[in-house]
C-alpha cells in the first residue's frame, strides 16, 4: 500500500506547487480545492475518517466556494501574477534554499519516534468510560479538552464579527443560475437528504466518526446550496434570536463552566449522572452555532432571509 | 471561597460579558466598566494566594495529569494579569467617553473588548501548548476587528497585513507544537520539560518553530513590518491595548516557554541570537521612531524598539535579567498605554497627528501633555520611573555576566528614546504661529485626559514599589541563579 | 468466482475512467470534453460501484453504494448541464488566463 | 520502523511550499492560499503523529486538527472579506 501513499504524496506536492506557481488566480484556487479533497482521501487512509470529512466539508468545500466567490468579486485579472522562479534572482534563490532545508529537516523530524508512546493520548483512551461518549475524538473535544473548544468557538465568533464589520458580502449571482430550473430542482431533491446526514453526523458523533463540527459543516453546506440556487440570500439585518444561536456554542460552555461549579465543585466538570444529556445539549448547540457562523462567514451578512422577502 | 476559582473567573466572566453584549445588540458601556472593575478585584484577590504559595493552579474538568488542562497563576502570570487589569480600567473609561455618540462602533467595541480581555487573561493563565495556540488566535482575531474600528476603508490594508502575518506565525507555532507533542506525548508545560528526550532533531526543530512563530506574533525585528501601520492606524484606545498588551502577550510567552519547557532544548547561542535581534529592534525601532512625521507612528515604532528590551533576558539568563525583562514589560505597558491615549487626545483636538503642525497645543491639552511627558520619562528610563528600574536591572545583569555589549545597547536605546520623546514635546510646546487657524476638533473630555495621566503616573510609581513586585515575580523557573 | 467478476468490473471501470481523462486532456473545446467526461466517467463509476458492491458482501453496504452512485451521477449531470449552459452563454473560455 | 513514509514527506513538503508561496506571492488571496497550504501540512503531520499509539489513533492530535481546521477556515474567511473590502476601496478610489 506504500505505492498508493507515494502516489498520493506526489499528487499532493504537485498540486501544492501548482497552487503556488499558477499564473491565474483561478487556477491556483482550483488546485487548492483539489488538494483539499486529496488530503481528505489521504486522511481516510491514515485512520482519520472523521477528520477527512471535516476537511472535505470545511477545508475544501466551504472554503472553496468562498474562494471562488471572492475571486469572482475581484476585478478582472486581479491576483494573476507569475512568482519568480528559484534561479531568477538572489531573493527567490535564498527563499527556495531556506524552504527546502526546512522541508528536509521536517521530514527527518517526522521520522523520529520517541521511546515511549504519547501519555496524553493513552490517558484519553483510558478515561473514555467517564467521558459520557464512546468516540475518543468527541470525548477530547467536548470533555477532556472542552476548554479549547470553548476558546475555538470564540475565534469563530470573532472572525464573524470582524467579517460583518467590513460590510463586504459576496456578490449575489444575478445572471447565471436563474436561467435553468435544474439546480433548484436538484437542491429541493437533495436538501432533505443533506439535512438528514448533517443531523445524523451530529448525533452519531457520540459513538462513531462524526460530531458537531462535521455535522455543522454539512448543515452550513445545505445553507450554501440554498443560497446558490436562489432560495435564500444574505440579509442586512439580524435579530437577537440569530445572535443568540451564533453565540450559543460558546455560551453553553461558559455557562456549563460557571454554573456547575457549585454543583460539582470543579470547573467544566459535568455531574456524573448528567454527563450524557449535557454532552448532547452541548453537541447540538455547537453544531448549530458552527453551521450558522460558517454560513454567515460565507454570505458576509449579519442575517439571512428567503429570496424576495423584505 | 477556594482560591482556584479566581483564575477560572478571570477567563469566563469576560467571555460571558462579551457574549451577552453580542446577543443584546445595543452597547452597554456600564456592563463593560463593571466587568473591568470586577476583573481588577479578582486579580488583586489572587495576590495573597500567589504570594503565600508561589502559584495557584486550577484544573479544568477534573481529569488526571497528562490529559487535563490547567490554569496556572504564578508570579509572572500574575504581574501580566495585573498590568492587563490596570490598563483595562483606564482604557475602558477612555473608551466610554470616546465612543459615547457612536452607536455602531460602541457596540462593536464593547463586544470585542471583553472577549479580548478574557482571551488575554486566558493566554497569561495558560499552561498548555495547544491552548496557547488557540488563545493566540483568539487574541489576534479580537485585535484585528478592533483595528478596523478606525474606519474599514482607512485601515483595511493594515488589518490584512496584520492578519496574514499573525496567521502564518500561529501556524508555524502549531507546527512546532506538533513536533514537541510527537516527542513528549503531552502538551502540559509543567510536564513537557521532563518528558522531552534529550537533544533530538525533532525537539530542537519544534522549539525553533515555536520561537519563530511567537517572534512573528511579537513583531520582533525582521517580522515587525505589520506593526506600525496597524498600531498607528487603530483608534487610540485600541492602539493602547495592542501595543501595551497584545504584542506583549507574545513576548511574555517567549519568557514563559524559554525558562520552562523549552529550557532543556535552548542553547546559549540561541540566546545570543535572540538578544541580537532584540538589540537590533531597539536601535532600528528607536531610529525609525525619531524619523516619523506622524505622532502615532512615532509611538508605534517606539513599541518595536521597546519590545526588544524584553529579549535581552535570553542571552544573559540570570535573575536580574529575568526581573528586568518582565519589569520592562510592565513599565512599557503602562507608559505605552498612556502615550497612545495622550496621542489620541492630541489627534482628537487637532484633527490630525502631523508633528510639524502640532505647535501651540500646550494650553488646551495640558493634562494630556503631562501624561505624555510622564510616560516619556519611563520610556527613556529616567529615575524614578518603572522604566528606570527595568533598565537598571538589565544593566546589572549585563555587568554581572560580563556581556558589556548589552550595556552599550541599553545606553544607546535610552538616548534614542530621549531624542524622539523630546522631539515630540518640543514641537508641542513651541509657540503657535501668529495666525492660528480655527481648530476643527474638540478639547477631549476630562475622563479621556485623566485616564491617560493615571496610566503615566502608574508607570512612574512602578519605579518606587519595585521591591514587593519583584519578590512576587521570583526567579526564572529553569534558569540559573 | 464473485471476486473474479468484481475485479473484472473494477478494471473495466478504471478503463472507462482512463478514456474519459484522456478525452478531457485531448479534446479541443468544452462541449466535447464534457461529452468525454460525463459519458465515460459515469459508466466507469457505475462499473466500479458494481464491482465494489459485489466485494462488499452485505446487502446493506451494497445498497449504500448504490445510493452513492445515484447521488453522484445526478450531481455530475447537473454540473455538466451548468457548465455547458455557462459556456453557451459566455462563449468558449480559453485554456489559460481566461480572466 | 524503517524506510521513508511518503505522506510525512508530503507534510513537510506542503509546509515548505506554503512558506515559499507566502514569501514570494504578493496578492493577498495567494498568500492566504499559501498559509492554508502550510496549515494543511501541519494537520497532515499531526495525523501522522496520531498513528504512533499502539491501540488505535491518538485522539488528542485529532482533536487538535479539528480545532485547527475550524480556526484556519474562519480566519481565512475573515481574510477574504478583508480582500473584498480592499478591492472595493481601491475601486472607489480610482473612479
Amino acid at each position: 500500500m506504500t505505492a498508493l501513499d507515494s502516489l498520493l504524496a506526489l499528487l499532493l506536492l504537485l498540486l501544492a506547487a501548482r497552487c503556488v506557481s499558477a499564473r491565474s488566480l483561478l487556477q491556483a484556487i482550483v488546485a487548492f480545492i483539489v488538494l483539499g479533497l486529496l488530503l481528505a482521501l489521504s486522511w481516510v487512509r491514515l485512520e482519520a475518517p472523521d477528520l477527512a470529512l471535516a476537511e472535505a466539508a470545511i477545508g475544501a468545500g466551504l472554503l472553496g466556494v468562498l474562494l471562488l466567490g471572492t475571486w469572482r468579486s475581484l476585478p478582472l485579472g486581479h491576483g494573476n501574477e507569475r512568482i519568480p522562479l528559484p534561479w531568477q534572482g538572489l531573493r527567490p534563490a535564498l527563499i527556495t534554499t531556506g524552504c527546502t532545508v526546512l522541508a528536509v529537516l521536517l521530514t527527518v523530524a517526522l521520522h523520529q519516534h520517541p521511546e515511549q508512546a504519547a501519555m496524553s493520548g493513552l490517558a484519553a483512551l483510558d478515561q473514555l468510560d467517564a467521558a459520557g461518549v464512546d468516540q475518543p475524538v468527541t470525548a477530547v473535544l467536548l470533555n477532556f479538552r472542552a476548554y479549547d473548544t470553548l476558546l475555538e468557538m470564540g475565534v469563530l465568533l470573532m472572525a464573524l464579527i470582524g467579517t460583518l464589520m467590513l460590510d463586504s458580502p459576496l456578490p449575489r449571482d444575478t445572471e447565471l443560475p436563474a436561467r435553468t430550473m435544474l439546480p433548484a430542482t436538484l437542491a429541493q431533491l437533495f436538501l432533505p437528504l443533506i439535512l438528514l446526514i448533517g443531523l445524523y453526523l451530529v448525533w452519531a458523533g457520540a459513538y462513531s466518526p462524526g460530531g458537531a463540527f462535521q455535522g455543522g459543516a454539512v448543515l452550513a453546506g445545505a445553507g450554501v446550496l440554498l443560497i446558490l440556487t436562489g432560495f435564500g440570500e444574505g440579509d442586512g439585518r439580524d435579530g437577537w434570536v440569530l445572535r443568540a444561536l451564533l453565540a450559543g456554542g460558546a455560551l453553553v460552555f461558559t455557562l456549563a463552566g460557571l454554573l456547575l461549579i457549585p454543583v460539582t465543585g470543579a470547573f467544566m466538570a459535568y455531574p456524573q449522572g448528567l454527563v450524557t444529556p449535557i454532552m448532547v445539549l452541548i453537541e447540538f448547540s455547537l453544531a448549530l452555532s458552527i453551521a450558522l457562523s460558517l454560513l454567515l462567514l460565507y454570505t458576509g451578512t449579519p442575517g439571512l432571509r428567503r429570496r424576495g422577502e423584505r | 471561597m477556594r482560591p482556584d476559582v479566581l483564575p477560572v473567573m478571570l477567563v469566563f466572566l469576560p467571555f460571558l460579558a462579551g457574549l451577552l453584549q453580542f446577543i443584546a445588540g445595543r452597547p452597554a458601556p456600564r456592563l463593560g466598566n463593571v466587568l473591568v472593575g470586577v476583573n481588577l478585584l479578582l486579580v488583586l484577590a489572587l495576590i495573597p494566594g500567589v504570594a503565600d504559595e508561589g502559584a495557584i493552579v486550577a484544573n479544568l474538568g477534573g481529569w488526571s495529569e497528562p490529559l487535563a488542562i490547567h490554569l496556572l497563576a504564578d508570579g509572572l502570570a500574575l504581574l501580566m494579569l495585573l498590568l492587563t487589569a490596570l490598563l483595562a480600567v483606564a482604557v475602558s473609561l477612555y473608551a466610554m467617553a470616546a465612543w459615547r455618540d457612536q452607536h455602531h462602533d460602541a457596540l462593536r467595541f464593547w463586544t470585542l473588548w471583553p472577549l479580548l480581555l478574557g482571551s488575554l487573561n486566558a493566554l497569561f493563565l495558560s499552561r498548555d501548548l495547544f491552548n496557547i495556540y488557540v488563545t493566540l488566535e483568539l487574541v489576534t482575531l479580537a485585535a484585528i476587528p478592533l483595528v478596523l474600528l478606525a474606519g474599514p476603508g482607512k485601515t483595511v490594508d493594515a488589518a490584512l497585513r496584520y492578519l496574514l502575518f499573525a496567521l502564518l506565525g500561529s501556524l508555524i507555532y502549531l507546527a512546532g507544537v506538533a513536533l514537541l507533542y510527537a516527542q513528549a506525548g503531552t502538551l502540559d508545560l509543567a510536564l513537557l520539560a521532563d518528558a522531552l528526550p534529550d537533544s533530538t532533531l525533532a525537539g530542537s526543530l519544534g522549539a525553533s518553530l515555536i520561537i519563530v512563530g511567537i517572534l512573528i506574533k511579537a513583531a520582533i525585528l525582521p517580522f515587525h513590518v505589520w506593526l506600525p501601520a496597524a498600531h498607528g492606524g487603530a483608534p487610540a484606545a485600541v492602539s493602547a491595548i495592542l501595543s501595551a498588551l497584545v504584542v506583549k502577550a507574545a513576548a511574555y510567552l517567549l519568557l514563559r516557554l524559554w525558562s520552562g519547557p523549552l529550557d532543556p532544548l535552548v542553547t546559549p547561542a540561541a540566546g545570543q541570537l535572540l538578544g541580537a535581534l532584540g538589540a537590533l529592534a531597539i536601535l532600528f525601532g528607536s531610529w525609525q521612531a525619531f524619523r516619523q512625521e506622524r505622532l502615532k507612528l512615532v509611538v508605534a515604532y517606539s513599541t518595536v524598539a521597546q519590545l526588544g528590551y524584553m529579549l535581552l533576558f535570553f542571552p544573559m539568563a540570570v535573575t536580574a535579567a529575568w526581573q528586568g525583562a518582565v519589569y520592562h514589560g510592565l513599565a512599557h505597558g503602562l507608559a505605552k498605554g498612556a502615550l497612545f491615549l495622550a496621542a489620541g487626545n492630541i489627534l482628537l483636538y487637532l484633527g490630525h497627528d502631523r508633528l510639524r503642525e502640532m505647535r501651540g497645543i500646550d494650553r488646551p491639552l495640558a493634562v494630556s501633555l503631562l501624561a505624555f511627558g510622564l510616560a516619556g520619562v519611563s520610556i527613556m528610563g529616567l529615575p524614578p520611573s518603572g522604566g528606570f528600574t527595568a533598565k537598571w536591572l538589565l544593566l546589572t545583569a549585563s555587568v554581572e555576566t560580563g556581556q558589556w555589549w548589552w550595556t552599550i545597547t541599553l545606553l544607546l536605546g535610552g538616548l534614542l528614546a530621549a531624542a524622539y520623546v523630546f522631539r515630540v514635546l518640543r514641537l508641542a510646546f513651541l509657540q503657535p504661529p501668529e495666525n492660528v487657524p480655527d481648530r476643527p476638533g474638540m478639547v477631549p473630555p476630562p475622563l479621556m485626559a485623566w485616564s491617560a495621566t493615571v496610566l503615566a503616573v502608574l508607570a512612574i510609581v512602578l519605579g518606587v514599589v519595585s521591591a514587593p513586585l519583584l519578590e512576587l515575580l521570583g526567579s526564572p523557573v529553569g534558569g540559573s541563579e | 468466482m464473485t471476486t473474479f467478476l468484481a475485479c473484472g468490473l473494477i478494471l473495466a471501470g478504471v478503463g472507462f475512467y482512463l478514456a474519459g481523462t484522456v478525452g478531457l486532456l485531448r479534446f479541443p473545446d468544452v462541449y466535447s470534453r464534457l461529452h468525454a467526461l460525463t459519458k465515460a466517467d459515469n459508466t466507469g463509476l457505475g462499473l466500479l460501484a458494481l464491482g465494489v458492491a459485489l466485494l462488499a458482501g452485505s446487502p446493506r453496504l451494497a445498497l449504500l453504494i448504490a445510493l452513492v452512485w445515484l447521488v453522484a451521477i445526478i450531481a455530475a449531470s447537473v454540473a455538466c448541464h451548468l457548465i455547458a449552459g455557462y459556456a453557451l452563454q459566455v462563449g468558449e473560455c480559453g485554456d489559460e488566463d481566461d480572466r | 520502523m524503517t524506510g521513508i513514509e511518503p505522506l510525512a514527506v508530503a507534510a513537510a513538503g506542503l509546509m515548505g511550499i506554503g512558506l515559499y508561496g507566502f514569501c514570494l506571492c504578493r496578492h493577498a488571496v495567494r498568500r492566504l492560499l499559501s498559509i492554508n497550504l502550510f496549515g494543511n501540512g501541519v494537520f497532515l503531520a499531526l495525523i501522522l503523529i496520531a498513528r504512533r499509539l499502539p491501540d488505535g489513533p491518538d485522539p488528542v492530535p485529532h482533536a487538535m486538527v479539528l480545532t485547527g481546521i475550524v480556526i484556519a477556515v474562519s480566519a481565512t474567511a475573515f481574510g477574504l472579506a478583508l480582500v473584498r473590502r480592499q478591492a472595493r476601496t481601491r475601486g472607489d478610489d480610482e473612479t
